[in-house]
């Protein structure tokens, strides 16, 4: 049978919170049947209200409560139902969480999990769409994790929930109703993921995670019908940042492509291609790496100019066929 | 607590007190309460049909607020609101076409269709700007008036915001520096007791939120939110101390939205039942049936004049709505357009 | 106001009330605070004299407030300071030899030399943290509170920090959240009335903090913080009631810090001038001083005891010093260690 | 005469605070001689405490409220006397700021000017020592200015003031004693600067902002002496990012490196060199582009471990000779 990703993440939760007493979960709309997707349904009712935590508006000192709460030896989860308001909260993050074990010498762990939703289309606009992976993925000392397939949905979040550093898991609500058949839960050890391939290919390396990997998935069978084998890697992990294996790919392949969901400047796809280029032999490449990401704006609300801002298959493949070409 | 409890929604359903009031006043105030809730209820038909392709937060039954608070203001004022804000602009005598153009996305509306709904702007009526991020503009707000203070003009600000907002510690931030800067502006805080699903009660230890004010000596009043004419008097009075730099104020107005948190649906509310008993409660303190209920007891003909009055304001919304069907969409170069300026 | 006003330096200058104190109890005050003020007058010697390459900020004159504090508390309760927290960590009864280690950025230090002087980390005495980022651990501590109640233990935990914290939103958030929580937790604001160079009137409508705690209903203490056994009593009260579940209360200590907002010079506060003549009129509600008056009226031949006591805290805290000073530093490869666990 | 770099700030303030009475200022420590170096001395005295305006500790609140102001036309600066402080205003910065022109069709003109100070060494540690410039460089909407001359100092401060975008004008204590004649003011557009090449070579295109601007220029000398002919690119204007003259530079030198004092994972030396091998030639490249950055770690306390975290000189010179051998 298989399984969505929203199901899978729920799934997560409650391993998590079945299995792990110090599991707690804390967060905007943990008591609505809606507020999360089908992600949290019902946790509340199973594993009672102290322990699935509804809140104030107030994402600052929740997160900070959290991380608080992770130096005491629990393992609790903030959910942030958009990642736009993890900017009130950036001081917790950033200057708090990042930082505690480095600035105690080892001793403190704040191993606290920090769920943020992308939520994005639908004419919410500019304060309501954001993917803000990049911001995190630059601070050393948190981990950035961004799940694509079903499976990762579930096993990484339990794995970020058991690592004991302070981690940001983000999933994407365009990436809810995605399904897939669901294996026995692996309890991973965090800081040993890292990018995975997902397809292998020879004439292009296209580099994604979230979203944009499962665009990359979508549109693989269509290009390799236009004679282009793919390599897709997913990063899945973007901090700490290990280009080993995209690196080995671009050896074979020759070519790099990178989709990010986010913003190009400093983002994620800039990144991988400086990462790259350090180290890659010198006349490797077929042709030049190329970033493929949001237009620099805020997102627009009309809907004529939501389906220009954001990536369409289509044009994904004519941006891989242009490249190989 | 100086009134009985306000947010017990059995009490004040009894038509308000308008002794000593212009009835041309009165009248206005019913118009414009009654404008707003015939655009909001069309938005709910429209975006439940399918026509609206963003979100709509809907601040039917909440209109005696912003329509008291507004003749006191002046298009020189600094206007900010938040995700709930049809009111609040519409109350300004801005234009309703713009805003349903605004909601649909089109060119032609308030934020050129940049913003939709929760992204409203109209400069021209000293609306500057709405946003759906929780007490965004609050801080703003008392900016501008900072702004009015240093320029030493008799403009204010005032900033609306909702009994969730408050959680965010940016507003008392916003309270002491506007407090300790003088700072000409009207904090009003819209309670209607929920934020998205969540009861008040579930989110901070009292129902009222004024204490924050008195936490920073702003002073601060209570009121039934539903009451055109008490809304109007209060914040008179407290526009009049903050134009004569007396330092900012706040008022709470105790209130309820008919419709759920966001859309179209009444009873549901981002998932949590709101129990039907309830919301009748609320709907039998309705300020636009208790507004008509008193123009009645003052004199029975109003009535002909009541229903010519809805006549005329049910064309004009109907009107408004489909000139805004047929205006364009943004063109695509918007899309990079206007990142700086 | 319940009291003469505590802010001002003419009042509170006799000694304290002592009555139905235990002896010994007040003699391990005095020991614990004056070996705290040592400690610091040392750190401030060594700080001008070039040992100390990293700001300190020190905390004499506010002695009687962790020292009252602490015996209310146990290794199991979590204890989370900020950039002056010296002394909090001190009262606990934590190693000397550690803080000057840290202070020196030695490996031996507390946080390993990795955190110096405002990075302050003692997990078996229950110290959980202080950063000089204001207000950034107040959450932390919150959820640490949280923590205790979900595991039903019998641990509290205990924030501390100043009146200019205070002004960051994210306290009164705090705050909220740790009411509707029920949390396990006690505020303890060090009202000292400045925030660097700026005194409380510059930033605050009133010099008194308590009214933030008011707005949240966490019932609230204000008092003498350089009277010990009044802080002493209050705590001790306060956190009978916290653990037996009765959820967070605040305590607000009106006292002054001697140095600077930093390093060792006392008049001058970060190009502030305080008038020496305020200076002197605190150094008469010095808390130690305080204390040894009521000791003496009690008993004057304890005044040979105290001196024995003087004597050994002075050696104790040198040889604490000099044995810091011979330690080593962190190995290089520390710098890419610890950032993950 | 020669004036030094915080000397060139403040003649920048008053130069705005003289000239343009829509001009204010507001922030922490504005009425303390010591709070942000020599840069604001006596400006309260000079203008007034309602122009300079000292606040609570609350940069949030205080964030939001310069940017309200510039809603209505006026030019405020809000000063963050150290960057680590932005991160309780992120949302002020990010969600509002950055998005308001965009997001009401270009009708709201958010022309604030937020400065954060970069205060480092000293043993302040972690919170006290951060560069973020890269988090706002990744925001659409932001303009992002990191002067490292004398002159920039002060005249990209007035263009900051004067432009009608939100501004992040980033000035180094480590830069404040440098010093250099001081020429007459020139209003700069600011939309209109970018990048500048600070010294003419051909071995080797040397990219920096701010105070790696001004270790690239100590080094100059030094390197020449061992025959390596540097061409020093200042970024000045960290975003929106222009890369033309530096692709102009690497086709002409085939190296690059790229030298900034923030963290390396999706930060500003990541964009340099994923624009420019995006756009450059394949095999124009002699040998492989590199980043020297902070390491992947918070800032550290002890005075041996900030020796090692912090770029030396003498490392970037062995760096530079590496790189063209
Ligand atoms: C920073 C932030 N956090 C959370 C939300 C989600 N959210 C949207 S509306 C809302 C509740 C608003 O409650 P209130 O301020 O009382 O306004 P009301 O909807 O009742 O008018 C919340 C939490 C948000 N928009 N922004
Ligand atoms: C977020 C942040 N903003 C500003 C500062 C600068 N700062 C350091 S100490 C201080 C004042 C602290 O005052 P208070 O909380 O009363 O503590 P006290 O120094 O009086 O003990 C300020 C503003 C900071 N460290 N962190
Ligand atoms: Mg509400
Ligand atoms: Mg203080």
């Amino acid at each position: 049978m298989k399984t969505d990703f929203g199901t899978a993440i729920l799934s997560g939760f409650d391993y998590l919170l079945e299995n792990y007493p110090e599991v707690f979960v804390i967060g905007q709309g943990l008591w609505s049947p809606w507020y999360v997707g089908t992600t949290m349904t019902d946790l509340d009712k199973k594993f009672g209200k102290e322990r699935v935590i509804d809140t104030p508006v107030s994402e600052s000192a929740c997160t900070g409560a959290a991380i608080g709460a992770s130096l005491t030896g629990m393992r609790p989860i903030i959910v942030h139902p958009r990642m736009d308001f993890m900017l009130y909260a950036m001081d917790a993050i950033v200057n708090q969480a990042a930082k505690w074990s480095h600035m105690f010498g080892g001793q403190a762990h704040p191993g606290v999990t920090i769920r943020g939703i992308i939520n994005r289309g639908g004419e919410q606009g500019a304060q309501h769409s954001q993917a803000l992976h990049a911001l995190f993925a630059h601070i050393p000392g948190l981990r950035v994790v961004m799940p694509s397939t079903v499976t990762d949905a579930r096993d990484l979040l339990i794995a970020s929930v058991l690592s004991p550093d302070p981690v940001i898991y983000i999933d994407d609500r365009w990436l809810y109703s995605q399904t897939d058949e669901l294996e026995e839960i692996v309890e991973l050890d965090l800081s040993k993921e890292g990018p995975e391939c997902l397809m292998e290919g020879n004439d292009l390396t296209l580099v994604a995670s979230g979203f944009s990997s499962m665009q990359a998935r979508e549109v693989c069978d269509l290009v390799a019908n236009k004679g282009i084998s793919l390599e897709i890697i997913d990063l899945r992990i973007l901090n700490p940042f290990d280009a080993s294996k995209i690196l080995e790919s671009v050896r074979k392949t020759g070519r790099l492509l990178v989709v990010d969901g986010g913003w190009k400047a400093c983002g994620m796809a800039s990144e991988v291609i400086s990462s790259v280029t350090e180290e890659l032999e010198l006349g490797a490449l077929k042709s030049k790496p190329l970033r493929i990401t949001l237009p620099s704006a805020p997102a627009p609300t009309s809907a004529t100019l939501e389906r220009e801002y954001y990536l369409s298959n289509d044009r994904l493949i004519d941006c891989i066929i242009n490249l190989v070409r | 607590m100086e009134k009985p409890d306000l947010t017990n929604p059995k009490n004040f359903h009894s038509p308000i007190n308008v002794s000593g009031m212009d009835l041309d006043l009165l009248i206005k105030f019913y118009e414009s309460m009654s404008m707003i809730r015939k655009a909001e209820d069309l938005l709910a038909v429209k975006r439940r049909d399918g026509f609206i392709g963003g979100p709509v937060h809907l601040g039917a039954g909440q209109e005696a607020i912003p329509v008291g608070v507004s003749p006191s203001l002046n298009s020189s004022d600094f206007v900010f609101g938040a995700h709930r804000s049809h009111g609040h602009l519409l109350a300004l005598g801005s234009s309703l076409h713009k805003l349903f153009a605004e909601v649909l996305g089109k060119e032609t509306g308030h934020s050129k269709g940049m913003g939709g709904s929760m992204h409203l702007w109209d400069e021209p009526s000293g609306f500057y700007g709405s946003v759906p991020i929780m007490a965004g503009t609050v801080p703003l707000a008392v900016g501008a008036a900072i702004s009015a203070k240093l320029r030493k003009s008799s403009s204010i600000a005032v900033a609306y915001l909702g009994d969730g907002a408050v959680e965010e510690g940016i507003v008392i931030e916003s309270m002491n520096l506007a407090k300790i800067q003088k700072a000409p502006i009207l904090f009003i805080v819209e309670n209607n007791l929920f934020a998205s699903h969540m009861h008040i009660s579930l989110r901070q230890p009292s129902s009222y939120i004024s204490r924050f004010a008195d936490a920073s000596l702003v002073p601060s009043h209570i009121l039934d939110g539903n009451d055109v004419v008490e809304v109007f008097k209060t914040a008179r009075n407290s526009i009049n101390d903050i134009r004569s730099g007396q330092g900012p104020q706040l008022i709470e107005c105790l209130t309820y939205r008919f419709y759920g948190h966001v859309d179209w649906r009444e009873d549901v509310d981002v998932g949590v039942n709101r129990s039907m008993e309830d919301i009748n409660d609320w709907r039998s303190r309705d300020p636009i049936k208790r507004l008509t209920e008193s123009l009645l007891e003052i004199n029975e003909t109003i009535e002909d004049k009541l229903n010519d009055l809805n006549d005329e304001l049910n064309l004009n919304v109907q009107s408004a709505w489909e000139l805004a069907l047929e205006d364009p969409f943004p063109a695509k170069d918007k899309l990079l357009e206007g990142v700086y300026a």
